[in-house]
């Protein structure tokens, strides 16, 4: 018998639960507006989750699936991409895609039961509904880029859930083969739904995923903004530069239900949840800018001011929004319509003309 | 006795299952604690231990891989799927493998495993949430496809398609989750997986639908009958096999046939039972077979669903429609 | 001109587009080196290069997401799949993302790609080798189906597969990979996607078939020419969308209509036709519609494959019986 | 940055290349019986692929999958299970399946195109012929075991290509949840038809996948019959005696095309065959028994014969088998047949007569 290989996987921290530094600061978070702008992303984030949740609860929104507690997840990737870049997200991933411009209306339109609100995104793509399809696409995507020698990165999301998906190894094990340009993101939030982390997998880390696919994963403290920002970053930089993959697991707490159809007092144990939200990222981090004397009661009262203003704006442009024509259900099914579908067409546009009138 | 939804009465028929046949084990996301996103299995397993009632890791294809490994143990293994769009990852398992190990083997080994999932639209739900691709399903062989569309038929088939010592299909429309109530005595009593229901007896036309369809078709033969117009609803209820007797003996009395499904027009069941049909009452038929069914496109997200749908009045106006062939 | 197989029109198809495109990427399991188990890419990776032609790991639904992914960027990829009997690993790939990301995006991202799978059974191939599940595609809204049945229209239908802008399930049958050979010119012409095509015209019957039964229906033909009967045999070609139009001015012409396809009766295309023709030409039809299919089962091994498949006698034999009809 | 997990992956070799002990001896490989038992399997193994693919060149057997030069790797495994534990084989698996009662000309009538070739095998199971998916099904039934609270174990075989099959993830992925007693076999060969090894993934060895699902994986000498047959014993024993899943990664070579339908010339590099041949199981064994004394030219000779005989018969028994009804493609369908299928019954058997007639 003799070790004929050996793998260690990695905890990254920089800002630690009290707020203390405890890692190598990188060079964005000595820059004040940066720090800032990271905050202030969050703050939007908490808000506009509060906000759907409201309207969910009076019937102007389907369901809704907040991100309460796991912002600095969404805001770290969000930051750290290029615009170049690709995001195939998952459906928590909101924060990220408007970071990359996609309108907070938008989101709230997808939502809302509109496919509008996939119009807009570039070659980013919108959610994948079955969970844990999407780490294909990002592999399909990032083959396209590094075929024609472009120096960008692919970065997908998901939970932790969707690790168990043969699809989620599927595309670990081809951006291994084929050295891809592509940073695999896992919101380990500890639940899908209902199912605790634990019972997900025997793997001691969700990290350690990446030893099957022959690359680097390494675990990140989910509510340190600073170093999911960090990481993010390095890893797209592998990818871009040297086509190196990259996964990573972020450590966070779903502070939520699982969607506003779920109720997590069902299953979730008491207690939990108030502990985890010691480590929450956005008191994290205020706590720390305060400390630089960068923030106070006032700048936040300011803050949540504004934050409300923009998502009530978004809510306004949403709510009034024209419904759709009923034709669009066909009309976008190919380029071009098939002839067998003319007449499938004419009906629905009667049906449509029918109930609008 | 208090009437109970069809949601309630699948939760019975598992329970009552359960009791009564210690192999008999429940898997799938979700159903433990939480008792499954539409309560299905709520309580059970409070009442049966997690040893049988088995929340499995989220992996479609694993849930219907290890069904068929413990049916070929001789557990009856019951897997929910949390909605239709999500069973294709487990479509390979399912038809490479549960409806084949007894053919394959000669009949050494078999699938006594029931595959349940929630199906249809109306609900509002996201994307991927309102598929009825139940035709999948109908076009492979060694498989079973039951579809109830009342507690009262959810309770009775779903005891039978567990018992039923091969691979069933069980597809609940969700649209119905929560519709009528019935009183459903919890006596134990399957349903035959061979034979489509009669809901109403009628003369002039044959309505033929299954799953949340049949709510239109009941509420449209109660608008026609103001009219003094007779219809005969069946609910095919078992896809497959299907009980063309019952159909044909219908149309033989009727000459008059409208088929009525939510599924995607094109290789929907409805040509199985239109091609079926025609081929053998096409000299009974006073009218050509009308199938009224979704469109050929994708089920749209809440807020154009509804034009998805096919509707009550449409249904009275293809009466109409085939009335008027003499 | 030479004349070459079927397979080989595949292959001087695929050289083809691969020229004038460079945005056309082949990948699929064992397709590079060894240029496919068919052989249908060989040459390719030496000509084209690596980056181009694509050796997989061997995993389906990685195939089909990875083509997915590449599509949405702009490239074409055609994705090569070993056995129809092995694409169902791909079936969600495809059905919940390939077929809907156009739409789910409202134009945004679209899939222009293409699948290619051998199907059918006769190559006394082991389980799985054998499948004929086109109906299971063709029930999908977004795709494309297209089963090729000669060398020429194998090469022209697979280049205007290429060429669309949107996925296309490309079924090649196995039993016809080498059997008849033509003529095919490299002139890179594409053949329509939404066309059946007339191999024969004759005024007493109509044959609908498409893939390998082609070559029983053709042969069946050239003995009822014999006895003076004169049969219109139609290759539908395009499975979907259907080519209704053509297949309705021929029945209206001949009053009758056989159907035939090698895939399992319930739920196979034959009732798709069927359904159709039957609910527009009812008072055109002298006889029923009649299907000759595959038997309801799975196909079996070599030893009793042979009984499996329709005969050249079950279609003459059917063509005699709906000529008793007046 | 902190480590927070490290893994370490053994290979075990007892018989080398040269026929040297250099691990510990195991007491099975101190009763010279069981050595010869396993010499002779492994002598039958290869005398039955030789014979098969001479059947398939003259038209007697379909397409036919040798195990040239893996020989070790199934005797091992069919040495090492005990008779109530439960075989979830691969193609090329046909020695272990033999070992556990499957008559030879059983294995002849599965690929001569009879399913009859699958009757036997109490609850093993057949072949699965889609590649990766039947380590869900050993698990399914692990499950079932672990259920009943059965000391038994399931053992599972594929080749490293099957590896790359989602289901394969998903099986070690349940396995470490539930902790199944399972034994997971990689039959690593090179080769997965034309795609070679490393293509088919990045990771170093294949047995660090189990890492991913959180349980040990191991590689061994697949040229060694002594290393398979201990480590499998061991991992089975813990799977029985503690419900603990291992994957072991059997190291050898595919020395054969991959079916009678290939031509590995085509892409198998020119040398590389040859090489390894140097590594094969039989001859490896061969020359410790002869060190040992007990065996040599005519004992030899003599095996080769019997094995030829009983191959022969086998051969005999196979192409005496009466072929089948028509109507059994039907009637085995289902436990009873729906009466739409009666017509359909009566349909095939027709044809079965005219064609017998
Ligand atoms: C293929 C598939 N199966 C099931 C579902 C239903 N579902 C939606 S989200 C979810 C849990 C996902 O958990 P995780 O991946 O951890 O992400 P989280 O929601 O915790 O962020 C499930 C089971 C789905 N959308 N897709
Ligand atoms: C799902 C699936 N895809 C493709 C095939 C075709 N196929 C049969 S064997 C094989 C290669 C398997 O390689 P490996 O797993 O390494 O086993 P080996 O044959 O080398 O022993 C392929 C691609 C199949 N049988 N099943
Ligand atoms: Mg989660
Ligand atoms: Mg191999």
């Amino acid at each position: 018998m003799k070790i004929i290989a050996r793998f260690e996987i990695s905890y990254y921290q920089i800002l630690n639960e009290t707020s203390e530094i405890v890692g190598t600061l990188p060079s964005f978070a000595k820059d004040n507006e940066h720090l800032l702008r990271l905050y202030r992303i969050m703050v939007l984030n908490r808000v506009f989750d509060t906000k759907a949740i409201a309207l969910q609860r009076t019937g102007r929104l389907g369901t809704y699936p907040s991100s309460l507690g796991q912002e600095a997840v969404f805001t770290g990737i969000g930051d750290a991409m290029l615009k170049n870049d690709i995001l195939v997200p998952y459906y928590r991933d909101y924060a990220a895609m408007w970071m990359r411009g996609i309108p907070l209306s938008d989101i709230l339109l997808f939502w809302g039961g509109d496919e509008r609100g996939n119009l807009q995104g570039g070659e980013d793509l919108p959610f994948s509904v079955p969970v844990g399809s999407q780490g294909l696409h990002a592999a399909g995507i990032a083959t396209a880029l590094k075929i024609r020698q472009e120096k960008r990165a692919v970065l997908t999301t998901c939970g932790e859930g969707a690790t168990s998906q043969g699809d989620f190894y599927e595309a670990l094990n081809i951006a291994g083969i084929w050295k891809l340009p592509i940073v695999f993101v896992i919101n380990n939030n500890q639940w899908a739904i209902s199912v605790p982390r634990s019972q997900q997998t025997a793997a001691a880390t969700l990290a350690q995923k990446a030893i099957a696919a022959g690359f680097q994963g390494e675990q990140v403290d989910g509510n340190d903004v600073l170093a999911v920002r960090e990481r993010v970053d390095v890893a797209l930089t592998k990818a871009r530069e040297e086509n190196i993959p990259t996964l990573l697991e972020m450590i966070c707490y779903r502070q939520c239900d699982h969607t506003t159809a779920d109720e997590a007092t069902r299953y979730e144990p008491k207690g939990v949840r108030d502990l985890e939200w010691k480590k929450e990222p956005i008191m994290r981090l205020r706590r720390y800018l305060e400390n630089l004397k960068i923030w106070n009661q006032i700048l936040e009262e300011q803050l949540q001011k504004e934050c409300t203003a923009e998502v009530e704006k978004a809510v306004q442009a949403y709510l009034a929004t024209k419904p759709a024509p009923a034709s669009d259900m066909i009309d976008y099914l190919y380029a071009k319509l098939p002839h067998t579908l003319f007449e499938q067409r004419e009906q629905i546009k009667q049906v449509g003309d029918q109930c609008h009138g | 006795m208090a009437e109970i939804t069809l949601v309630e009465a699948i939760n019975q028929a598992l329970a009552y299952e359960m009791q009564a046949d210690p192999d008999v084990i429940l898997l799938g996301e979700d159903i433990g604690k939480d008792g499954g996103v539409f309560r299905a299995t709520v309580g059970l397993l409070e009442k049966f231990g997690e040893e049988r009632v088995r929340d499995t890791p989220l992996a479609e294809s694993m849930i219907a891989g290890l069904a068929i490994g413990m049916a070929m143990q001789g557990l009856k293994p019951v897997a929910e799927f949390q909605f239709m769009g999500f069973t294709y990852p487990a479509l390979d398992q399912i038809i490479n493998h549960a409806a084949r190990m007894r053919n394959r083997t000669r009949g050494r080994l078999s699938c006594p495993l029931v595959f349940r999932a929630p199906f249809g639209c109306g609900i509002h739900a996201p994307e991927h949430h309102s598929e009825s691709t139940e035709a999948i399903y109908a076009h492979i062989p060694g498989l079973r496809v039951v579809i109830p569309s009342s507690p009262q038929r959810a309770y009775g088939l779903l005891l039978s398609a567990i018992r039923d010592p091969d691979p069933v299909i069980f597809l609940e429309p969700a649209r119905l989750y929560r519709w009528a109530k019935q009183e459903v005595p919890d006596d134990g009593k399957g349903l035959p997986l061979d034979r489509a229901f009669i809901l109403q007896s009628g003369e002039d036309v044959t309505l033929i639908s299954w799953g949340a369809m049949i709510k239109e078709t009941l509420s449209a033969a109660q608008k026609l009958k103001k009219d003094g117009i007779s219809v005969e609803i069946i609910d095919v209820a078992t896809i497959k096999p299907l009980d063309k007797q019952t159909l044909l003996t219908s149309i033989e009395k009727t000459g008059r046939c409208i088929i009525i499904h939510e599924a995607a027009r094109t290789g929907g069941v409805g040509e199985h039972i239109s091609a079926e049909l025609a081929e053998q009452a096409l000299f009974f038929l006073k009218a050509p077979i009308i199938r009224l069914t979704g469109y050929d496109t994708i089920v749209p997200y809440a807020k154009l669903e509804n034009y998805y749908l096919p509707k009550e009045q449409q249904i009275i106006d293809a009466v109409q429609r085939v009335l008027e062939f003499a």
